[in-house]
């Protein structure tokens, strides 16, 4: 594996005057397991949002698997089949059941056949324990309930990237712990993971490197003993401390 | 949660309780109740009066009997009803037109149970129905002579006008919607501005440039029968709203759905097919059976290029010697036949309106 | 080519010329066609009759019209007319959905019962036959001689007799836009962006020394027009046939304003029904909870976001309604419709009327929701509103 | 060869206006649908001398505003609707009109209990007139002539118009003569209202045709001539067949197409006034059927009759 | 002091037919400062709705500062004024800038002159740390912004009680520590508070008494360390370890 899952250089964005990414750099290896975090605002998630193009970038390369995103229409559907995403607010589907949320990629996209792809999705709802809610609308799930199918609809494409936009902040103290569960078990697997998130129970536990960022900056890096106990910027200890303080 | 043992229900109001907590809880809410009941007694009162009570029901009855007996008189609608409901369709045929109306009605009320909505269903009992109707109202073949298209009129064309219209009208309106809600300025800008203009143009004047104005602007081998040329153009009308209503359903549709959907890799037709426009469509439900109502009772403007629709028919009931006195009963017979269907699709709008509010959340 | 075509920009560029050539393509083919049609038939097509005499009188116009005046000028009284019965209609129109909306939200179930009753029966029938139903109506009233008298006011099959001021026309205009001219600088003076940042209470205080100003010099100008040693007020009363004095309303005007305040303020009962339900109820609960009456939640609370909430959907609804005016033709009030349609009866000039007509409606339509929008932007909510 | 003649042929149908609703007496529809009146007669006539059978007629509903256009743009061959000829429909518009079938003066009538003797009496009155149809104008201008204003109340719908006269709205009804004496004579109480005798206006009801097709304005006049003509030699629907086989005279023996010629100068078959007045009948059969005698509304000929009858018709000399 | 200031006696709540509350009995003393915590749909809103009559309870009796809440409409426009309520979601009126906000119940209710409430607003303005913030709206606020300034709007109008929905649910991490400092402020002062939250840190350093609740009843109450450190129910073992557990 000498290509690396993602490598940004340069990443620049605008919106209209305000400059929210200046300059990012960073790769990340197949395999790697990777926290974002940093105060609200600093533009963690305009920087995953750009990996799968949900927003355009102003400059810069970004390099996913291999492809660099540009203009061409074509390479863009076929980077995001690899890279799923999974959001704060679940977005799931309301109109369609657990099991249509999670057939519907495969079916359109990959023309998996419909049988192929619920087995598929059942074993991934299987995987975030929640195989009794096949038949359900999301609409009748709890928080944690709705974000474990969520995640299992990203898996049901077979992605070989997951990006996580702060998957637990919308939930209840209860459910946020069901959810983790489930990440941490999918981290396990060797799945490549990017994850803004301010859980740092799960980022020490589950992270090859934190990454904080602040005011459209990657302001530090390294492995999550490390930042946690000793941050090496001002900023970071202080932020570090509003978030743990509590 | 915890299922609840009878015994802890709480105790049901009596009827007088409820009542008055209902209906005379201040003195305000008192004296608003009585004002309605009061309201509500005396018009229904009156109708009953007149429109049963005093009422001649006698087909063979004319002015003078009619007038003696002081409240309607319904023997103009035992006499002319078939010219009201069928127009000007020849009347040994009328029978058709009868047959092709229930078609409409049950076409109608197919499309409207939820177990036919899948795209291929409906399209189904639409093409069957609407080809059935055609067959039926056009005739042609051995059996059935030609009906021409002039001939149509009363219920039959109002229905035919109205179904056509939605059916055209429909899928333009979400080209419409689309467009407008492009990513491409220019394409957003001038079809904004289609809509915007055809949105402030009074129906009225769109038929009329269809029905008269058209054959001067298109050269002839467009043309077609000037019914079509009206249901385009009421098709037109009826897109340039409908599409505002989608896109404002559109807008109701969280951004993150588009999203979610784009970030699975769904190309742009699919995502817009299975995620924005069934949702755009719950969140606009009331406003597009709205719009459907309206549409229905516009349906009676076309009189003015000259069709026998129903409202039209209807004057031609009354207009001949024996009955212009009658056009009162007339006028309500008509608003009585448009009243079931709208107050019908308005109903149903609530059920679905009621039936998606437990779907979700 | 096709590596082209896969190039975002270039594929954008060229569908949206394709889309905006196609359409003028359309609108230039049909504006040649119909020139070419036009000459074949030898059919006189131009603008020169909008200078000549009608031949006809207007049932109702504003300013005087006459036989003799040209086509142009009654026009210009239709559409004045339609602007004329289009107030009205809209502001009876909105005064009933909001007593219907309110209705139908009411906690008093009959009031409810009857909003819901009011809205089937009036949203469901259309419009034309209800303004059939209420013109015969209108005109089974009893004759002058027999004229209901309510508060002063005379209602006979000649129409709605309301006392009215004893003052020279002239007078009632200026005074009329006198108060418009203050009403719409306090407005500005409230609204205006410029004014933003003056403190509340300066902003207020022009705006009511605008409106006071207006006010007292509207009433001067009343004074004014005023014959010296009358009444100020005339009464209707009967003499002869017919009942003098005070202002007439015709029937067919009362009609039509009335039909059309009925059926909208059905559909706009609806939209304010829609608003406030629209306000959420966390926002009462808070008003409420900080022991504010239900008046008080009612009038600073929620009325002031349930309109705005309302404010968009409405100007779609005063677009199409501004539109129902066109049934004007079937009661006979001079409506700018059914001058048009009268004009292309006596003048046969068919396309250039229609053309007239349509852009009569644009520009009404359009700025109504021009103006409506700016309002609507004035009185926006600032900032996020992501909760509700 | 007239372009419109052949466009018919190939169509296999005339088209001829008819009415939104009802216009009495001369476009009404019966139980059954189908439309019957002077007009429509008319139409039935044009259609049968074009292709020897009435019912090769479609009726087109029109309402007034759109007669023209309808007729310009080719909706309808020819416009037989209660409408007179006047200067600008002939020069502005591109018509051409028939000699006229109709005679029709502008009358007003009055509720009886004003006491109206004429219509200067009425100063200050209120009257109903039809919107967008020439009443306007010459209700306008008579005014104006003696001197007096009235309040005028313009409705396009002949019922609705009726009906607000009838129930007081208005003091007066100007209309065209006979839909006004039909209204009188079908009201609750006829007595109640008298004509007045001012006659703002006569109009000459003509067919209309578009301007430069002579050859199919021909068949127009044509076909009213031979209609007036039957009328002033006795020829009925009854005895057409008996005149066609001893025809009393030379005019009659070419009208019915015994002796050729009658038809085809005018692109039409020899027998098609044979045809017209075995179906359709002579004009004072069609008349009588729709507003004479034969019908509820028993109104006189009057100016409408014959020349030779106090009238102002007259047929054209076939020779 | 002898009157408390609530008093719940076998208090009954329905939806429909659910159960939400079933007979709570609680007594709040003067000056006391409880925090109520329980699993999601445990009843906890439903009963401090109850004691400001947002929701009518269907038996039992309430009793604030001394009058009984009954159908009588002028006790309880009375009885609101005295009692304080923060939302979960701030529910500042979007129309009015933040200074009117808060000087609007002041005016209306208690006739305070403009320039009195004005004062008394800036005053509590600068107590929650925005008095810079009065002229802008609250959409133009971050949520913890907003959320100061709805603990403002309620100390206008110097209530003897606050009940606080959720204060902090809603918020972003960092924006929690701002309004928790706040409320921490006011509980040193003295005032009448019961909160509901799951900020345990907050609980531990304010609270005099913690009241679990599940499934409409209260399952335990105590002083704050008793209960986190060894709940005396089994239903309350299980929730903690839920809650503090990631
Ligand atoms: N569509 C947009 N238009 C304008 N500005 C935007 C837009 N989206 C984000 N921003 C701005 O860009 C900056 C970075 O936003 P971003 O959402 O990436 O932050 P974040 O680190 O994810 O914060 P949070 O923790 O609140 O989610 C913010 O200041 C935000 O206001
Ligand atoms: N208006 C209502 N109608 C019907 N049921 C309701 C209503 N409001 C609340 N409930 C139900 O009452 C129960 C208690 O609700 P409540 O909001 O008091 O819970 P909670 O403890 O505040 O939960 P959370 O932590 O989620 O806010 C829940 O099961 C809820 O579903
Ligand atoms: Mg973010
Ligand atoms: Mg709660």
């Amino acid at each position: 594996m000498t290509v690396p899952a993602i490598t940004l250089r340069g990443l620049q964005k605008f919106y209209g005057s305000y400059h929210a990414l200046r300059s990012i750099d960073l790769t990340v290896q197949r395999g790697e397991r990777i926290v974002i975090c940093g105060p609200s605002g600093s533009g963690k998630s305009t920087m995953i949002r750009c990996i799968n193009k949900l927003e355009e970038h102003d400059g810069g390369t970004i390099t996913v698997l291999g492809t660099q995103l540009d203009d061409k229409l074509a390479s863009i559907d076929e980077i995001r089949r690899e890279v799923g995403m999974v959001f704060q607010h679940f977005n799931l589907f309301p109109h369609m059941s657990v099991l249509e949320n999670c057939v519907l990629a495969p079916m359109l996209v990959r023309k998996t056949p419909r049988a192929e792809a619920e087995a598929l999705a059942m074993h991934y709802l299987e995987k975030v324990r929640i195989p009794d809610q096949a038949d359900k609308f999301p609409g009748q799930l709890s928080g944690g309930q709705q974000q474990r199918v969520a995640i299992a609809r990203s898996l049901c494409m077979k992605p070989e990237i997951l990006l996580f936009d702060e998957p637990t902040s919308a939930l209840d103290p209860e459910m946020i712990s069901e959810v983790l569960d489930v990440m941490t078990g999918l981290a396990g697997e060797g799945m490549t993971m990017i994850c803004v998130t301010h859980e740092m129970g799960f980022a020490r536990k589950v992270a090859d490197r934190v990454i904080f960022m602040d005011a459209g900056e990657i302001v530090e890096e390294g492995p999550p003993e490390a930042f946690f106990t000793s941050p090496r910027t001002e900023r970071g200890a202080r932020f570090l401390s509003q978030v743990l303080g509590h | 949660m915890t299922p609840l043992s009878p015994a802890l229900r709480p105790p049901r109001p009596g009827l007088f309780t409820r009542l008055r907590r209902d209906y005379f809880a201040t003195p305000l809410s008192a004296l608003t109740s009585l004002f309605c009941v009061g309201l509500l007694g005396f018009l229904g009162w009156t109708l009953l009066d007149w429109g049963l009570l005093h009422a001649t029901f006698d087909p063979a009855a004319r002015q003078a009997e009619c007038r003696a007996a002081g409240g309607a008189c319904w023997s103009v609608i035992a006499n002319r009803w078939r010219l009201i409901l069928f127009g000007l369709y020849p009347y040994e045929e009328q029978w058709r037109s009868a047959l092709a109306s229930g078609i409409v009605v049950i076409t109608m009320v197919l499309s409207c149970l939820p177990r036919c909505w899948s795209p291929r269903r409906i399209a189904l009992v639409w093409g069957l129905g609407f080809g059935l109707f055609y067959l039926l109202m056009k005739g042609g073949i051995p059996g059935l002579p030609l009906v021409r298209e002039e001939q149509w009129g009363g219920l039959a064309l109002t229905l035919f006008i109205f179904v056509s219209t939605a059916i055209i009208g429909m899928p333009l309106a979400i080209a419409f919607a689309l467009l407008r809600n492009s990513r491409l300025p220019w394409i957003a800008r001038s079809s904004a501005l289609l809509i915007d203009t055809i949105r402030s143009l009074p129906l009225v004047s769109i038929l009329f440039t269809f029905a008269i104005v058209l054959p001067f602007v298109l050269p002839d081998f467009v043309l077609q029968e000037k019914l079509y040329r009206v249901i385009a153009g009421s098709a037109l009308f009826f897109a340039a709203y409908q599409a505002e209503i989608i896109r404002g359903g559109m807008q109701g549709v969280a951004r993150g759905q588009d999203e979610a959907a784009m970030s699975l890799g769904i190309p742009y037709h699919h995502r817009i097919a299975r995620i924005v426009l069934p949702q755009a469509f719950r969140n606009a439900l009331p406003a597009t059976i709205n719009q459907f109502v309206i549409t229905f009772m516009e349906t009676s403007l076309v009189v003015i290029v000259g069709f026998f629709e129903l409202l039209s028919s209807a004057n031609a009931a009354f207009g001949t010697s024996e009955w212009t006195f009658a056009f009162v009963e007339v006028y309500v017979f008509v608003a009585f036949l448009y009243f079931i269907f709208v107050f019908g699709l308005s109903r149903y709008g609530a059920y679905l309106e009621r039936r998606m509010a437990t779907g979700q959340r | 080519m096709i590596a082209l075509w896969q190039h975002q920009k270039i594929r954008n560029a060229l569908l949206q010329a394709a889309f905006v050539g196609g359409l003028l393509g359309l609108i230039l083919t049909g504006a040649l066609t119909a020139h070419h049609t036009l000459a074949a038939q030898g059919i006189l097509s131009g603008w020169d009759f909008l200078w000549k005499a009608t031949g006809w009188d207007m049932t109702f116009a504003l300013l005087p019209a006459t036989s003799s005046d040209p086509y142009w000028w009654f026009l210009l009284m239709g559409g004045l007319n339609t602007l004329f019965l289009g107030t009205i209609g809209l502001a009876l129109a909105t005064l009933v959905g909001i007593l219907v909306g309110l209705a139908r939200i009411s906690e008093n179930k009959a009031a409810r019962l009857l909003g819901t009753l009011y809205l089937e029966i009036f949203r469901n029938i259309p419009l034309i036959v209800q303004v059939f139903f209420w013109y015969a109506l209108a005109n089974r009233l009893p004759a002058p001689r027999q004229a209901i008298e309510v508060f002063g006011a005379l209602l006979s099959n000649r129409g709605l007799y309301v006392p009215g001021l004893n003052i020279a026309g002239w007078a009632i205009a200026g005074s009329l836009a006198l108060l418009a001219a203050g009403l719409g600088l306090g407005l500005w003076f409230s609204l205006a962006r410029r004014f933003r940042r003056d403190a509340p209470y300066r902003r207020r205080r022009r705006a009511w020394g605008t409106a006071l100003l207006a006010v007292i010099l509207a009433a001067l100008t009343l004074a004014l027009g005023h014959g010296m040693g009358t009444p100020w007020i005339t009464a209707p009363a009967l003499r002869g046939l017919n009942i003098r004095g005070g202002y007439r309303i015709q029937p067919e005007v009362y009609t039509l304003a009335f039909s059309i305040a009925i059926y909208g303020g059905a559909y706009i009962g609806e939209i304010v029904r829609g608003g406030f339900i629209a306000v959420g109820r966390g926002q009462d609960e808070a008003a409420k909870s900080l022991g504010l009456t239900r008046w008080q939640s009612f009038t600073r609370i929620r009325l002031p976001l349930a309109i705005r909430a309302m404010l968009p959907i409405l100007t779609n609804q005063y677009v199409w309604l501004i539109k129902a005016t066109t049934l004007g033709i079937t009661v006979g009030y001079a409506d700018f419709f059914m001058v048009v349609s009268a004009s292309i009866t006596h003048s046969g000039q068919t396309l250039e009327l229609i053309g007239i007509l349509m852009l009569g409606f644009l520009v009404l339509n359009f700025s109504l929701a021009a103006g409506m929008n700016r309002i609507n932007r004035a009185i926006a909510l600032k900032g996020h509103q992501n909760r509700s | 060869a007239s372009p419109t003649l052949e466009a018919v042929k190939e169509r296999g149908a005339l088209n001829c206006t008819g009415h939104t609703g009802s216009y009495l007496g001369f476009a009404e529809v019966d139980d059954k649908g189908n439309w019957k009146g002077l007009d429509i007669d008319l139409c039935r006539a044009v259609a049968t001398a074009i292709f020897g059978d009435p019912s090769a007629l479609k009726i087109i509903p029109l309402s007034w505003a759109q007669r023209w256009p309808s007729l310009q743009s080719g909706d309808v061959d020819i416009v037989i609707k209660a409408s007179g000829g006047t200067l600008s429909r002939d020069t502005e518009l591109g018509l051409q009109f028939s000699n006229s079938y109709y005679l029709g003066t502008t009358k007003v009538m009055a509720h009886k209990k004003l006491g109206l003797t004429s219509l200067k009496d009425a100063d200050g009155g209120t009257i109903c007139i039809p919107a967008g149809a020439s009443q306007e104008r010459q209700v306008a201008s008579y005014a104006k002539r003696i001197g007096i204003t009235l309040e005028t109340v313009a409705i396009e719908k002949t019922e609705e118009l009726e009906d607000a006269y009838f129930s007081g709205r208005c003091d007066l009804y100007a209309q065209w003569g006979p839909v006004l004496a039909i209204a009188r004579s079908v009201s609750d109480h006829p007595e109640d209202h008298v004509l007045l005798p001012d006659v703002l206006a006569v109009e000459p009801e003509v067919m209309i045709v578009r301007q430069g097709d002579d050859a199919w304005l021909d068949i127009a006049n044509w076909t009213l001539s031979v209609l007036l003509f039957a009328e002033q030699e006795g020829v009925t629907s009854q005895n057409v067949d008996e005149m066609k086989a001893n025809p009393p005279s030379n005019e009659i023996a070419k009208m019915l197409g015994v002796t050729p010629g009658m038809g085809t100068p005018l692109g039409l078959s020899d027998d098609w006034a044979y045809n017209v007045i075995k179906t359709v009948g002579n004009y004072s059969e069609i008349f009588e059927r729709n507003l004479g005698q034969g019908s509820p509304y028993k109104m006189p000929r009057e100016l409408t009759a014959l020349w030779n009858q106090g009238g102002v018709l007259f047929p054209y000399v076939i020779d």
